[in-house]
């Protein structure tokens, strides 16, 4: 057990030095320069992280990112949960995006039972985490032209996103956290009437989303703060390993529901969509367009889905969810998050829990390539920067 | 550019270091294979340069206590073809068990080392920064994702004390709520 | 602002043994009618409904979205369910929040900036612990790395259960506060308290 | 019946603003502290217009739970509890500055509105202004009266001993004296072509032809954007951006100090746009079309077109605050010395031709 004395030395220690000094050896100020915290608490991104920044009048210097106050040992709870228990926890690993989470979990431990969901729950599935990723998007781009001062434009995005929560919760019954797949298939059905629901909203959003490329592209003071601001070149994307929208606004169409095909996604045809300069207002147009592109996703697999069972006829563990026994080896299934490439890797020692859980989330490097960016920037760019790389800090610190 | 074909080319590069390599028959195909510890920054080197494998996709580590050794797990992908590539390196489970970085060949490697190692213990030789990425500053030693970790099932439901201890929290931090929280300017 | 450590003579009222605190200086004895006096006796008045009834139009929480609740607190401030019709803004500056919403995990090393952001808001301010994961840990309550009594750190007046609540939740967290407000039950005006 | 009414209303009008006897200048005093309170309550009117208006433009319904169905009381909930908020003053604050910003900001604003005439009403024939005092520079007076709000913001910044409170302080110097040679630059333009610096001269010289807003169409855009930039609002918003400096000077302000310095930003705003209804929209005067159908200026009704056109300029002012994104520093400072300063000399230029061939 943890011995109290050690703990008294902890508390007394945390609650004595405030955060994080950084050691002002690391950072020589001269008398120019200032050191600003941008605190634990900062309205930029949903979850709490630290950025120092060593500024002399307006502009960045330098900058060093602390990150890890969302770190809820993630990894270490699913070691010691079975696997069925371990679904929900998955959801709150980024809670943004929490159908792709699941997708990536149990997609994984799909492999390793080596079973394959019928058609039907794949083209559920398909349905499920487009829609995760439109409100995703929905509420990164909001949150970013919060970072601009544009609130309205955030306002309007909420209340489109609502729309999508809406849909979703018609189905999983959770607006955030789902929990909704299962080894092998999927917890629900499409509920009655959900597809003439599911088609004018979708179509809502469509045009939504042309008045909102209409108002980005065309707004003068929109252009100014945003064309060529935090470019991530094609060199430095590729040196930083980012996946996602952030990496196809520099030119490179790598998307991994092309690259590693999971699920019914080779049926649909679906258009890739990059930028060509990689700089803040390209990582904003992808993402838009990236909505579209979802709801002609949904269009399509609304259409091709044919009436069939949910869970294969013979599973492995029958009924036995909770007593699962998973064959021991490992499994690494790459899965499109909103936010890049999320992969869980799996280790399992043929019991029900599973010996260790890695999982590879795409804001990692994400927030790994905000501080090289941050050289030379203006101080107001710095969280329009942050904001449009739109990374889920709960993802990174897990 | 298919798993044979990179499996075929490491195999034929590095016929020592390369142990068991295999193609796995599930939809991803990994091209899995046991790197030798000390050869494992040459075998990136060559994955990156001729196979033009340019992004490292993580860096994880697995902790077997049975069998007294830690497996650091490199999975590598790229950005032109679809191969993905899994070296394992196995590191002896002893009193600082240390490997080489691979940050000379990718950039990107540099946090997952930091995590690998404040969570693992597995010291990487050659890291330009190794301190706190993901943990508070006093955890450093513990390495909690370890598999004998004590402090991991929480059992105190209320911590950082149990019912039985007194309450360590009013006593080492005191929070005056109970009176006006911040008089101290008045009493100047 | 109730004042601590002085000598409280109003009022003609007998002379009020008050509790030292250890670390403060005793000040020199210059007896006036100090602004914490003020507000005791509008405590008892009828004047603290009508301060009440500010307080409880205009809560200004704080804007900190530390986990999947954080989501949630920034739907419930948008369009859709608009906070603003009970006059609940959120605020970035502490110095400006009256309600802290603790929305979300409380990791270790988040914690003492949350304790300074608490101490930097002006009194009376109020806590609501919204979720699972603040009021005893939620799914994360074996994690090494997460605190689970938070109601013995900071004075919480409303628990909101739910793993993440619905924004409908929060808002009647909200209005649960205002009337605790109103019928002088809350803990963030300090009403019993010498 | 309502002439009679009308004229007693009208004759208590003249005996306050109209005639010139010993003991006018001290009821016009007098006037002077309810004019006060008038402020502080179209500012209260400003701010809730601002949140009914924003959450209109928003598609969320603003305030309707406080005072009624328009949350009219909402304000005053706000006032209460600011009111009874901790006078909390962090330790290491620089006092006297710090302390003194928001009475500074306050006075600066209330000083602008003795000499604002606030409409004007007719009595048997000729128009008295409803302005507290009029004297011949009223023009330059409130132009330098609303520059001190400016120290206020800069000892508020300076004063809170906050790293982001003293980016805003600096940001904010930067951005008025870009803006403040704009306006000035402007409402010189308007002074050559009528003649005096007087405003009440500057609205009977819209009254005859044509208000200057159609005379100087570039004069009156430069006045319209450095005047939101006086005032500090979105596009210009930058000592308060609230993702990059939590909340600009205004960080370290609680309870009534920060009530004070928010509502006289407003009262700002207020006042701002009755100088931008006065100098350029033709103040009191009818508007230009109906001037030929001649319907004589009875009564009231000056006042009450100017109240409305004062109106609708503080909605366009909020409009934009909550449709434009907020542009960086360095290009507002840009756009105030590279654009408006040279445009405002073009203007000048044609407001100088203008003034040879005005009375037409």
């Amino acid at each position: 057990m943890v011995n109290k004395h050690d703990v008294k030395k902890r508390m007394r220690q945390l609650a004595a030095d405030y955060i994080h000094e950084p050691q002002q050896e690391a950072y020589k100020l001269d008398d120019t320069e200032m050191m600003l915290h941008i605190g634990p608490q900062n309205p930029i991104q949903p979850g709490p992280f630290l950025i120092d920044l060593k500024i002399s009048g307006e502009t960045v210097r330098d900058s060093k990112l602390y990150m890890g106050y969302g770190h809820k040992g993630i990894e270490k709870i699913l070691e010691s949960l079975t696997y069925i228990q371990g679904l929900p926890i998955t959801d709150r690993m980024c809670y943004l995006s929490s159908l792709s989470n699941n997708e990536a979990y149990v997609s994984s431990v799909e492999r390793l039972l080596d079973i394959e969901p019928p058609e039907r729950s794949q083209y559920i599935r398909v349905i499920m985490q487009e829609l995760s990723r439109i409100q995703s998007h929905l509420l990164g781009t909001g949150e970013y032209a919060t970072d601009l001062g544009f609130v309205t434009m955030f306002l309007f995005m909420i209340r489109e996103r609502e729309y999508v929560l809406g849909l979703i919760e018609d189905i999983t019954g959770a607006r955030i956290t789902h929990c909704f797949p299962r080894f092998g298939g999927v917890r629900e059905d499409l509920p009655e009437g959900w597809r003439e629901k599911a088609i004018d909203v979708l179509a809502m959003i469509n045009e939504k989303c042309e008045t909102y490329k209409e108002l980005f592209s065309s707004d003068r003071t929109y252009r100014m703060r945003t064309v060529g601001i935090g470019t991530l070149t094609k060199e430095d994307v590729i040196k930083v390993g980012l996946t996602g929208p952030a990496l196809r606004a520099a030119g490179i169409d790598y998307d991994v529901r092309k690259v590693y095909p999971t699920l019914t996604y080779p049926d649909i045809d679906f258009k890739v969509q990059t930028g060509n300069n990689g700089d803040i207002f390209d990582r904003i147009m992808v993402r838009i367009n990236e909505i579209q592109e979802s709801c002609w996703i949904i269009e399509q697999a609304l259409d091709q889905i044919k009436p069939g069972p949910l869970f294969p006829d013979e599973l492995p563990y029958g009924r036995r969810t909770p007593s699962m026994r998973v064959p021991p080896g490992e499994a690494y299934v790459p899965v499109e998050d909103p936010r890049g490439e999320i992969a869980i890797y799996i280790v399992s020692d043929g019991t029900d829990k599973p010996y260790r859980v890695k999982v590879r989330g795409p804001s990692f490097a994400l927030m790994q390539g905000l501080p090289p960016m941050l050289e030379n920037v203006y101080i107001a760019d710095v969280p329009a920067i942050a904001a449009s790389m739109d990374s889920c800090n709960s993802e990174v610190d897990r | 550019m298919d798993g044979e074909t990179v499996l075929d080319s490491l195999k034929s590069q590095f016929q020592d270091a390369v142990m068991d390599a295999m193609v796995d028959s599930q939809p991803p195909h990994i091209v899995c294979a046991n790197v030798d510890k000390e050869k494992i920054v040459d075998v990136c080197a060559y994955l990156k340069d001729n196979l033009q494998f340019n992004r490292l996709s993580g860096i994880t580590s697995v902790d077997f206590l049975d069998k007294n050794k830690f497996e650091v797990v490199y999975m590598i992908a790229s950005y032109d073809h679809s191969v993905i590539v899994k070296l394992k390196a196995d590191v002896v489970r002893d009193e600082n068990p240390s490997i080489d970085t691979v940050i000379p060949v990718w950039w990107n490697a540099n946090w997952y080392e930091r995590e690998v190692y404040e969570l693992m213990g597995i010291y990487f030789n050659g890291h330009p920064e190794m301190t706190v990425l993901v943990l508070t500053d006093d955890m450093m030693g513990e390495w909690p994702f370890r598999k004998d970790y004590p402090g991991f099932p929480q059992t105190a439901a209320k911590y950082p004390y149990s019912d039985d201890q007194e309450s360590v929290v009013e006593s080492e931090y005191p929070l005056k709520w109970k009176s006006w929280p911040s008089e101290r300017h008045y009493l100047e | 602002m109730c004042m601590h450590g002085r000598k409280a003579r109003s009022h003609g009222c007998v002379e009020k043994e008050v509790i030292m605190p250890k670390d403060i200086r005793t000040p020199m004895q210059v007896i006036t009618t100090t602004t914490s006096a003020i507000h005791e006796f509008l405590k008892k008045s009828p004047a603290q409904d009508v301060i009440n009834w500010g307080r409880k139009n205009s809560l200004w929480f704080m804007t900190q979205p530390m986990g999947c609740c954080g989501v949630e607190m920034i739907a419930t401030g948008c369009s859709h369910y608009d906070t603003d019709r009970f006059g609940i803004i959120p605020r970035c500056s502490p110095r400006h929040a009256d309600v802290m919403v603790i929305s979300g995990y409380i990791v270790r090393k988040y914690f003492p900036a949350l304790k300074r952001l608490y101490e930097q808001m002006p009194s009376p301010k109020w806590v609501i612990c919204m979720g699972n994961c603040s009021i005893s840990g939620g799914p994360f309550y074996r994690s090494y790395s997460t605190l689970q009594n938070i109601d013995e750190i900071f004075p919480v007046d409303v628990y909101i259960a739910g793993c993440p609540p619905r924004p409908e939740a929060l808002i009647q967290g909200f209005i649960e506060l205002q009337k605790k407000i109103k019928a002088k039950t809350d803990k963030g005006t300090m009403y019993g308290v010498k | 019946m309502l002439e009679e009414q009308m004229d007693i209303l009208l004759g208590l009008l003249y005996t306050i603003f109209g005639n010139e006897n010993w003991w006018g200048p001290w009821i016009r005093g007098v006037v002077g502290l309810c004019a006060m309170g008038a402020i502080m309550v179209s500012a209260m009117f400003a701010v809730w217009l601002e949140r009914k208006y924003a959450s209109d433009i928003q598609s969320r319904i603003g305030p309707n739970r406080v005072g009624g169905r328009y949350g009219l009381l909402q304000l005053i909930a706000d006032a209460i509890k600011l009111f009874a908020k901790e006078d909390l003053k962090p330790d290491k604050v620089d006092t006297p500055v710090w302390v003194g910003a928001p009475i500074l900001m306050f006075g600066s604003a209330l000083l602008m509105l003795i000499a604002i005439p606030f409409g004007a009403f007719v009595f048997n024939g000729t128009t008295y202004p409803l302005a507290v005092t009029q004297f011949d520079i009223s023009i330059l007076y409130l132009e330098a009266v609303s520059a001190i709000g400016i120290i206020g913001i800069f000892m508020a910044g300076w004063g809170s001993n906050n790293k982001f409170s003293v980016i805003a302080a600096f940001r904010n110097i930067a951005r008025m004296i870009g803006y403040e040679v704009a306006l000035g630059l402007t409402i010189v333009s308007v002074v050559i072509v009528t003649g005096s610096l007087n405003i009440v001269d500057i609205v009977e010289a819209q009254r005859s032809v044509v208000w200057f807003a159609f005379v100087m169409p570039l004069g009156f855009m430069i006045f319209g954007v450095s005047l939101i930039a006086d005032m500090g609002r979105i596009p210009f918003d930058q000592n308060e951006a609230e993702e990059e400096l939590i909340a600009g000077w205004g960080t370290e302000y609680s309870g009534m100090r920060f009530g004070l310095a928010y509502f006289a930003e407003y009262i700002h705003m207020v006042l701002g746009s009755c100088i931008a209804v006065l100098i350029f929209l033709g103040g009191w005067n009818m508007p230009g079309f109906l001037v030929d159908l001649n319907i004589p200026l009875i009564g009231l009704l000056p006042a009450g077109i100017f109240l409305a056109k004062w109106v609708l300029v503080m909605m366009f002012v909020i409009l934009i605050r909550w449709a434009l994104p907020r542009i960086r520093i360095d290009q507002v400072t840009s756009i105030g010395w590279k654009i408006l300063f040279p445009l405002a000399m073009v203007n000048l230029v044609w407001a100088a031709m203008l003034g040879l061939v005005w009375p037409w």
